[in-house]
Formats: structure tokens, C-alpha cells, sequence
């Protein structure tokens, strides 16, 4: 299956690069994704993920067409 | 109910001025507005100007679910919510939110809960540029 | 801080839009603004029009005071308050009530403060044309 | 001593007057002022009273040259 997976703001600079296109097929999970394209890190506590624009746990289901995204947390609004 | 994402300047008093419109005249009691504005101070640094980058698709998705969320909690007549994104300069409004309702009470309370919602959950993420560079706004108060 | 009473009909954004200074662009981080407006129903009955009696002097006394106690509880970079007063028709604005502050915590606090004292103990008398003829309006919600 | 006693709103019309101007000696406090301008009544609960445009409870003392107003609840602001 393939999963397009997105990155924005600090993980993205981190990351290097603004997204990636996941073809594999032993990926069930949003931490599946992470691991693969962390090659192997767990996923840090403070990161937000999204499955087709929604938040999404760790734990939620992938499936083929995705789109995944990964970010820290949100400093929108006004203080 | 409005949202509109921005990418320049934008007058939140011209904005509500032009958006009020004449259907709803005489059936809203109360308006509660909130703008915030960009400060040009943070963590005690001057700060020269931010950038504001964002998840198209996403951002405009979860105000929309935002402001739904206001709708079946409260009697809302009208809302309305532009938020900048891109490069923003200190004084300029970031974020403009308001409310029509019959009572005030709904009025306050629907605005705040939209800008909190906002705020916490709006894939929105602020970079700002200061005297020794660049910094990512990591904390959300 | 301005407090103004107003005779004929405003537009409270076109004065939000004007009253902005450049003094202080940069040092706000928030403004809350609530306006009240004359609905077209009260009470079950149609209202034509609306005349708002109130004691001259002791009026701007009242709300200058009401200004002061927010400015003491909360950290307020400036606000502005308009009334009307005399002959209003439905969709008309009643109320403006403006708070710039750094953080939107107090700013939301200090503008619901200064509508909820001026309501309660401003000295403004609503009288109602309605089909029957006029009533004064004798509960306070 | 002189004292100026002004009506507003529905008790303005109760009245039929705008104002009183009272010259009198044997007034004391505010519901003094009331029970000479209203003829022995006392004064009604839900009213209010202010003294030289400060709110004031009917025990208030009253001085020569005060303005004294009696209004009924105010009702401005916004719903």
C-alpha cells in the first residue's frame, strides 16, 4: 500500500524534508508509519498525528491512500 | 458561518463591517469579537517579525468542526473567523473571531470557546524572528 | 479610556476602526469587544423602536467609574465604551464595549466586567413602541 | 436648605414631574427627601436613590445644595 506521509513546522526541518511516499505492506498503525520513516525511533510523546486530516492516535489504523501527518504541538490564536 | 484563512494584512474592523449583513438585523442581541493581535514582545525578546505556517486542508477542516462545535452547543446566528498565515508583522491582527447570538451570555461564551478550540487544536504553528535569528514558538499558554 | 454617549446612530466598527492608536500597535496581544443591538422582538411582542432615557452626568460618572474598577482588576492597555442614548430602531447598536490588553484571558474578563456593571447599575431606562403603544422595559436579564 | 430631587423613567411619569426643588429644614437623609416629595409614602423597595449622582441607601445623610434622584431599576447594556 502506499501512505503519503507529511511533516510541518520543527519536525519538519528536523525530518529535513516536507514529506515522503510510503510503498510497503506490513504497515497497520500511524506508529507503524512513524517507525518507518524514523527508521526504528519511537514515537515522542509530545508529537501530534493526523490520518486524512484528522487527529489521530498512534494506534489508529492505516490503510492503503492515506495521507498521514506528523507535527509538534499548535501555537495558533493570539495569547 | 464563515472561515477564512488569509495570507495578508487584514482590517478585522473593515472585515466585520463589510460582513454584517442585512438578513440578520434585528435578530441578534449580541456580538462578541476577539482579535489578537501580534505583540512585539515574547519570553522577554523583542521580536521582529513571524511566520506562521499551517496544514492547508487541515487548518480550514478543523475551524469549520470548530465552529459546528459552537453551533450545536449554543444558539449561534452567525460566526465568523479569519486567522493570517505567512509572514506577519508586530501590530497585525493574527486571528479574528466573532459571534451573533440573541444574549450576551451565549455571545461570550461561544467566542471564547472558538478561540480556545482554536488555539489548541488548529494545526497552526508559529516561527519567529528575533535579534539572534529564528525560534520555533513551542509553548502554547 | 474613552467613554462616549451618543445621540445618533453609530457604527461600531467604523469607531473600532478609527479609535485604534498607533501607541500601542505592538504591546496588545488582545482585544475583546462586545456590542449590544437592538432586536426587532422583546418579550414576544414586535418592538418598532426604542427610546433610551438616562440621567445626564451621573451616566459618564457611572461608567467612567466602571472603567477605572476594570483598569484596577485587570491589566488594561486602554478601552472604550459607547452608549447610545435617545430614540434607537431595531438593528441599531446600543453598546460598545472595547478592552486591549496583552493577554486574552483579561481581555475577555474586563470586557464582560464592564458590560455586566454598566447593565446593572448604569443609569439607562429602556422605553418600548410597541403595537399596543409603550412600555418601559422593567426587568433587567 | 435646598435640596433638587430629580425622577427618571416610569417614576418620572408616576410623578408627572421632572424634578422638585425643596427647601426645607427638618430633612435628614434621602428618605426624608421621599417622604416629603411623595407626600408621606415610604419609599418603595425596588427603587434607587443617588446623591450628587452617587448611588445612596435611604439612610444617606442629605445636605444643603444635594441633588437627590429616585429612578426605578435600570435597564441599559444589552440583553
Amino acid at each position: 500500500m502506499t501512505i503519503r506521509v507529511r511533516y510541518f513546522a520543527s519536525l519538519r526541518e528536523k525530518m529535513g524534508r516536507i514529506e515522503d511516499t510510503l510503498v510497503a505492506e506490513d504497515i497497520a498503525t500511524v506508529g507503524d508509519v512513524w517507525r518507518v520513516v524514523s527508521t526504528g525511533q519511537p514515537l515522542p510523546e509530545q508529537l501530534l498525528c493526523a490520518v486524512n486530516m484528522e487527529y489521530a492516535e498512534a494506534s489508529a489504523p492505516v490503510k492503503d491512500g492515506d495521507e498521514v501527518a506528523f507535527f509538534p504541538p499548535v501555537t495558533g490564536g493570539a495569547e | 458561518m464563515t472561515v477564512i484563512l488569509c495570507e495578508s494584512e487584514f482590517s478585522p474592523y473593515a472585515e466585520l463591517d463589510a460582513y454584517q449583513q442585512g438578513e440578520n438585523a434585528g435578530r441578534y442581541g449580541a456580538t462578541a469579537v476577539f482579535v489578537g493581535t501580534m505583540r512585539d514582545l515574547n519570553l522577554g525578546d523583542e521580536v521582529a517579525q513571524m511566520t506562521l505556517e499551517h496544514y492547508p486542508g487541515m487548518t480550514e477542516r478543523r475551524l469549520e468542526q470548530i465552529v459546528l462545535e459552537a453551533q450545536a452547543r449554543w444558539d449561534l446566528l452567525d460566526a465568523l473567523v479569519i486567522h493570517r498565515v505567512g509572514a506577519i508583522k508586530p501590530g497585525e491582527a493574527i486571528v479574528l473571531v466573532a459571534v451573533w447570538t440573541r444574549h450576551r451570555g451565549e455571545a461570550f461564551a461561544a467566542c471564547r470557546y472558538i478561540i480556545e478550540e482554536l488555539k489548541h487544536t488548529a494545526p497552526f504553528w508559529k516561527k519567529e524572528t528575533i535579534k539572534d535569528g529564528e525560534r520555533w514558538v513551542e509553548s502554547n499558554t
